[in-house]
């Protein structure tokens, strides 16, 4: 009775808490929104949501608000609306669902974004770059474009004391410190350093949450779909960066995991395929795209998106709150660095987690609107067949636009390549027999 | 009294229209294009002509238009069917400020300014699931004839809707749809909106103004005519019978005028400024 | 020791051989300016589009070889590839895969997505070093120079291992020195399509420029330097042509025939076609510290483009000054298919182009298409409609 | 004497397969598929025992594979052309490694193991550029049938390049190489090399391992194969059947199925 009740509070309970914290984000951006208030315009590679929230400002992340449309089967109303402003049907969805959205004055299906006061990006996607330059033009408000070098090869990974690290971090330290004096100028307040160490501090135990929950699911059962789940998750690690709540739902969320591998509840009844997934979801059928692979007991068991739309929370990062501004932009450069090697120099990071995660497949899925993402994956997808031999698929599609999103085509492929899993496995049972 | 030419050498068929000073059409001819650009255009004009009760003497202007434009080595200058129907389309209504031509393969919609100049254009230059063709093509795998579209979709009172980019694939969607049930009037009437809706886009993106004037092949679907209606929320102008594949050869009739009046005025400049249209096309 | 002569085509003949030898070398996907470079011993860093500070390959004895695509078709670098992307990228690579061109190492930047993702598959593929030069995007930054100067810095390093030498300051100033030359030059050439433009087409001004990233800067300088008093001296005559500035060119290149087909019924008297090799707008000053001045070069003295993000030159105000500056009477605002930051950028230059009044119009281009018919029709019908009163 | 039979039911046609228990086949039909897509499953399904002198209740297992295999009523479960063109093809050239398919809106590249299962796949997603479908374009646009294409093309000597694989442009660009004079046979020589690139390019998605076999309905056109061979630099397999590869390979999991239950020890391989 008592483990029963105990279940039924903790299994589900990031799913439940997850959407709560969600509206709330919102109720709050709706009331800034009608108060006038502006936003500052971040995004999730790099969001500095550790600093903004010490200038008490709203963070508004387009890309979220972008994909939410999708997700509630209205984005094609919105990039309509792009598209006749003059916008190419070629460029990045995220984008055109958002000039849509300002010139709905920032009224979405989940409430209303305010304006922006400052954007604040990083180089991480050079797409975020072209989309804050739009907003200048509209607004004439402030952007800062936090340049953050990213890895100059496969595998360079220079660290702390190195010169050239050093001279990144230089830069990086430099701009932060840019950045600060902005930010002052655009609220008009002072900056608190002990408001940053607290901040810091709350993203530290996110941080550390957010690693171990990904670690957690090497159980088997796994314990929560990455794709459907996991992009849940996220949308918390994002709007919560910094933020008291954003730590205790990370706690929260390690005691759920550690719960259901205690008692071995897995995401799906009867586990047959375990999966890794890379790239961005299919947004415009999100749902349906998660059971077109658990209809044949597949379910994902990380992805690269948890990896890079967390802005490199994977890596557990700890901030020295004795030195915060360094200490942030130091887990700022590696950080971004991550978040870029896990969609360019991906090729032994998939490997480790193949062998990790223990892996029966692995699914690119590179799409229409996303050149960082999708360019390279059919490369990353042969270098790895090299060095791993695990089944793969490969289907294109989008993660805005309806129109070329087929599901037809993609049920076809998804379930080839499931009687492709199921064949190999009889034979390797055959071969033990 | 001056009499002008205007040539259309189109994919398919080849028109030709002969043109009094007064605006009274005084002939006109249409064959089928084939592979002999220059003899087809030759042989329309001359059809033209005769009913006309015009001759070749008699002509104080040539201009020549259309895909085939080039080939017509006797006109006097060839512009394309862009302007030409532009001034084809304010000839027939003088109102008009946006025209959208829907072909076989090619879409174009354009705004124009005073005196029926075009101020912006733009034409589907990606896939083409927004054209004419590709509305052949469904009902073609449904098993009817393109003449059977109309009557079909009047039946018609709900669609689903057909998203598809690529006309090829467009077609599984459909299949989908079939196989679902969707009766095959309501597929075509969703095709149709899918098709106005792509005519529409383009249309704003070169900033429409009304009066809208619809012109090209995609005028024999009349359902085409009712959901642009209601998707522009504005009448549109669509020209009477037969007039609709003539557009392009009147306007450049018209042009054929223009030209005159212009050379009339600076008789001298004209010698040397070949550059004009005739070198844009050179 | 001065390098070999690997492009000798052009030399004794007169102007009209020289301008079709240049165009057959541009046209030429076999590369063999490249091919003679490395027969003769030389060694290549091949840099991808935009900017790439060749001055440091050249200290070092390399030859700078601009890649920026080819006409030819993508077959194998296609299966590296997602389907939804810009041409040069993949016929980049189909260059490397196919060795057409070969190199020491592999540059490229950080203009865009597609670009970066570039470097990344172009270093699973070859066997020679790949690496993203991360130029600033926040040019504005007090801090950039100074970083930058630290990534050259890391650049001379890493051509130092390559070149199997040292580069001293010295060794940059002269190189320095050299592109100030090539630089003024083809500021020179650009005078000229500005002020005379009958007397160059510009299907041959743009051959011209773009040898320049085929073969060593001192061969193009004594190029440009015989060809430029030939042109002036060109019997030709004004023809009534409407003048206009090409926008879209900085990245992946037109075929020749697109710019020749513009060209015969426009004078092309700007533009921002392989705009990286103009870059920089004024001499580079061979200082103490010849790294910095370069980086303050790229930061501070250069030109725009919609894959740089800089306050102090909003992308829009400085095509309108391009406009007025080459006193054109309209543009034509195109983007390479499937080109990110282009087919962004076009829609800020309409509003900025209809808010001045500009006559324009947008188009889309690929470097390896090879009928003309849409974009003919478009560009006879903005013609009529201007010339037609 | 028990049979098995495999029904592909594609965009255009529907094709239906049926084999004995040695896997020969005995019965075969084409149909199109039209607008009533149960109907032509159906209609393939009885012209094919009609043909093999069948009757139905002797058909112990049928298997729907193609865009349409839910809409196959009758049959007993469902495998996708995917598995189903590599089990075909690896039955009729047992060292096939390496499956391009060449339909009506895809082309598909299938790598396969030795014993017919699908290591990797890849196919179009994009559009239809560079499928089978061009070639009908082509043949609209310079009134040659379809046959004849590729006997035509073959006598090209100077292809020219074409640019556009769109298929609904295909029409345009052809016409303007006819506008500017060049000759049918190299125009069409220009399309099939340009279709045989575009599939490779494909193939190398997979890897390309040997041997390799064509199939699909394009697979008969002579032009295709040469043009293909040209680009891989490699000999291709063509069979007689390359029309009916799906269905067969369908037909031969449905066999699975028929052996599998008489033994239950074997498992049925694939299509579980």
């Amino acid at each position: 009775m008592e483990t029963a009740q105990k279940e039924a509070g903790i299994v589900g309970r990031g799913n439940r808490e997850g959407a709560r914290l969600f509206r709330e984000w919102f109720e709050e951006l709706t009331r800034a929104a009608e108060e006038g208030r502006g936003g500052a315009y971040v995004f999730v590679m790099g969001s500095l949501g550790e600093l903004l929230r010490v200038f008490d400002l709203p963070v508004v992340f387009p890309e979220i608000n972008s994909l939410q449309t999708a997700v509630r089967k209205v984005a094609h109303e919105y990039l309509n609306e792009a598209e006749d402003l003059g916008y190419s049907p070629d460029i990045c969805g995220y984008v055109k669902a958002d000039i849509a959205t300002q010139h709905r004055g920032g009224q979405l299906p989940m409430g209303r974004i305010p304006k922006p006061s400052i954007a604040v990006l990083t180089n991480a996607c050079n797409t975020y770059i072209k989309w804050a330059e739009i907003w200048e033009r509209m607004y004439h408000m402030p952007s800062y474009v936090l340049d953050v070098p990213g890895s100059r090869a496969d595998g360079l990974l220079p660290g702390p004391g190195d010169r050239d690290f050093e001279n990144d971090r230089r830069y990086v330290s430099a701009q932060l410190r840019e950045l600060i004096a902005l930010l002052e100028e655009v609220t008009g307040k002072r900056f608190d350093v002990d408001r940053l160490r607290e901040t810091l501090g709350h993203a530290n135990r996110m941080n550390a949450g957010w690693k171990r929950v990904l670690e957690l699911n090497q159980s088997r059962p796994s314990l929560f779909n990455a794709l459907s789940d996991g992009t849940i998750y996220l949308g918390v690690s994002n709007g919560f960066r910094g933020a008291a709540q954003g730590a205790s739902y990370f706690d929260d969320l390690v005691e759920e995991m550690e719960y259901k591998q205690a008692n071995g509840i897995g995401t799906l009844v009867d586990e047959q395929y375990r999966l890794i997934f890379v790239g961005v979801p299919c947004y415009p059928i999100f749902r349906r795209f998660t059971e077109l692979f658990t209809e044949h007991g597949g379910t994902f068991i990380n992805s690269t998106y948890l990896w890079f739309a967390s802005g490199g929370s994977n890596l557990g990062f700890q901030y020295d709150t004795k030195d915060p501004v360094e200490s942030l932009a130091e887990g700022l450069l590696l950080g971004v660095r991550d978040s870029m090697d896990s969609m360019f120099f991906q090729t032994r990071a998939l490997a480790k987690m193949i062998d990790e995660y223990a892996a029966d497949g692995i699914v690119f899925h590179p799409i229409k609107s996303c050149r960082t993402v999708s360019t390279g994956l059919a490369d990353n997808r042969r270098a790895l067949m090299a060095l791993r031999d695990i089944p793969s698929l490969f289907v294109e599609s989008d993660m805005m636009d309806r129109r070329v999103v087929s599901e037809a085509q993609l049920k076809n492929r998804i379930d080839a390549f499931f009687e492709g899993l199921a064949s190999r496995r009889q034979i390797a049972a055959a071969g033990r027999a | 009294m001056k009499i002008t030419a205007g040539i259309d050498i189109g994919s398919t068929y080849t028109k030709a229209v002969v043109l009094g000073e007064d605006g009274a059409i005084l002939g006109r001819a249409v064959e089928p294009t084939g592979f002999r650009l220059t003899e087809v255009a030759e042989q329309t004009l001359a059809s033209a002509l005769e009913r006309a009760g015009a001759s070749r003497d008699g002509l104080s202007y040539v201009v020549a238009t259309g895909y085939g434009r080039h080939q017509a080595t006797f006109a006097d200058i060839h512009v394309t069917d862009i302007t030409a129907s532009a001034r084809g389309a304010t000839f027939l209504f003088p109102g008009t400020r946006t025209v959208l031509d829907v072909g076989g393969q090619t879409m174009k919609a354009s705004r124009l300014g005073e005196e029926a100049k075009v101020k912006a254009f733009r034409l589907n230059d990606k896939c083409a699931a927004g054209t004419g063709a590709f509305l052949e093509k469904t009902a073609r795998y449904m098993g009817y004839s393109t003449e059977e579209i109309g009557p079909l979709v009047a039946t018609s009172k709900e669609y689903p809707s057909i998203s598809g980019v690529c006309a090829v694939f467009a077609e599984s969607e459909v299949i989908n749809h079939l196989s679902q049930g969707v009766a095959p009037a309501d597929i075509m009437h969703g095709a149709i909106v899918s098709l106005v809706g792509r005519s529409v886009q383009l249309m704003k993106r070169v900033k429409m103004e009304p009066e809208f004037t619809l012109i090209g092949g995609i005028l024999r679907f009349e359902t085409m005519v009712r959901v642009a209606r209601e998707q522009l929320h504005a009448g549109v102008n669509v020209p009477p019978g037969d007039l609709v594949q003539f557009v392009s050869a009147l306007g450049a009739a018209r042009l054929g005028f223009r030209r005159l009046e212009q050379l009339a005025r600076d008789g001298a400049r004209t010698e040397g400024a070949g550059a004009g249209p005739r070198g844009a096309a050179a | 020791m001065s390098p070999p002569v690997v492009f000798p085509e052009w030399e004794g003949r007169d102007l009209d051989g020289i301008l079709a030898a240049c165009v057959d070398l541009v046209e030429d996907t076999r590369f063999p300016t490249a091919r003679r470079w490395r027969d003769g011993g030389g060694k290549i860093a091949g840099h991808f589009q935009v900017y790439f500070p060749e001055e440091i390959a050249h200290a070092a004895g390399l030859l700078p070889f601009k890649v920026r695509g080819a006409p030819i078709d993508s077959v194998q670098a296609d299966s590296r590839f997602g389907s939804y992307l810009c041409s040069i990228v993949k016929t980049s690579l189909e260059l490397a895969l196919s060795h057409h061109v070969t190199f020491e190492i592999f540059v490229t930047h950080p203009i865009c997505d597609a670009a970066r993702n570039l470097a990344a598959v172009w270093g699973r593929n070859v066997s020679y070093p790949c690496q993203i030069l991360y130029l600033p995007q926040n040019a504005s930054s007090p801090s950039a120079a100074t970083y930058l100067r630290g990534e050259y810095d890391r650049l001379r390093r890493t051509i130092e291992a390559i070149a199997g030498r040292t580069v001293t300051d010295d060794d940059l100033r002269r190189s320095i020195a050299l592109f100030n030359e090539n630089r003024r030059l083809l500021r020179e050439l650009y005078a000229l399509k500005r002020e005379t433009p009958w007397l160059v087409a510009a299907h041959e001004a743009y051959a011209l420029v773009s040898i320049g990233g085929l073969v060593p800067r001192e061969e193009h300088n004594v190029l440009l330097a015989t060809v430029l008093p030939l042109l002036r001296a060109r019997p030709a005559k004004q023809q009534d042509r409407i003048r206009v500035v090409f926008e879209g060119g900085f990245c992946e290149q037109p075929p020749l025939d697109l710019i020749r087909s513009i060209g015969r019924s426009c004078y092309v008297v700007d533009d921002d076609f392989l705009v990286g090799m103009r870059w920089i707008v004024s001499d580079v000053p061979a200082g103490d510290d010849p790294l910095r001045d370069l980086a303050e070069a790229y930061l501070d003295r250069s030109t725009y483009s919609p894959v740089q993000h800089d306050p102090r030159k909003p992308k829009e105000k400085m095509l309108l000054e391009r406009v007025e500056r080459a006193g054109a009477r309209a543009a034509i605002v195109s983007a390479a298919k499937m080109c990110e930051p282009g087919l962004e950028e076009q829609v800020a230059y309409v509003q900025a182009l209809d808010g001045a009044k500009v006559p324009h119009f947008v188009t889309e281009f690929e470097e390896n298409m090879t009928t003309f018919e849409q974009l003919e029709i478009q560009l006879e019908t903005f013609v009529e409609n201007l010339m037609f009163d | 004497m028990a049979y098995a039979a495999g029904v592909d039911v594609g965009s255009t046609q529907t094709k239906a397969v049926i084999i004995d228990e040695a896997a020969r086949i005995v019965g075969r039909a084409l149909t199109e598929t039209g607008a009533n897509v149960m109907r032509a499953a159906e209609n393939a399904f009885r012209e094919a025992l009609a043909e093999g002198d069948i009757r139905e209740e002797e058909v112990e297992y049928v298997v729907g594979t193609g865009y349409g295999r839910y809409k196959v009523t009758f049959g007993n479960t469902q495998v996708t052309e995917i598995s189903c063109h590599g089990r075909g093809a690896v039955h009729m050239f047992p060292n096939t490694r390496t499956v391009v398919d060449m339909g009506g809106q895809d082309t598909k590249a299938i790598r396969v193991s030795s014993r017919g299962e699908i290591v990797d796949f890849c196919m179009n997603d994009k559009c239809a550029a560079g499928t089978g479908r061009f070639l009908g374009a082509a043949s609209a646009a310079l009134d040659i049938p379809l046959e004849e294409l590729g006997p035509t093309a073959l006598r090209g000597e100077r292809p020219v390049k074409i640019s556009t694989t769109c298929t609904v442009f295909a029409e345009t660009e052809v016409l303007s190489w006819l506008g500017k004079g060049k000759k049918i046979e190299d125009i069409l020589l220009g399309v099939h090399q340009s279709i045989a690139s575009r599939s490779v390019g494909l193939l190398w998605r997979t890897g390309i391992e040997e041997e390799v076999t064509f199939t699909g309905g394009v697979a008969r056109n002579v032009a295709m194969i040469e043009a293909l061979e040209r680009e891989l630099k490699l000999k291709v397999n063509v069979s007689e059947e390359s029309h009916y590869m799906g269905a067969l390979g369908a037909a031969l999991f449905a066999l699975d199925h028929i052996l599998a239950s008489r033994e239950p020890a074997r498992a049925m391989r694939g299509a579980s």
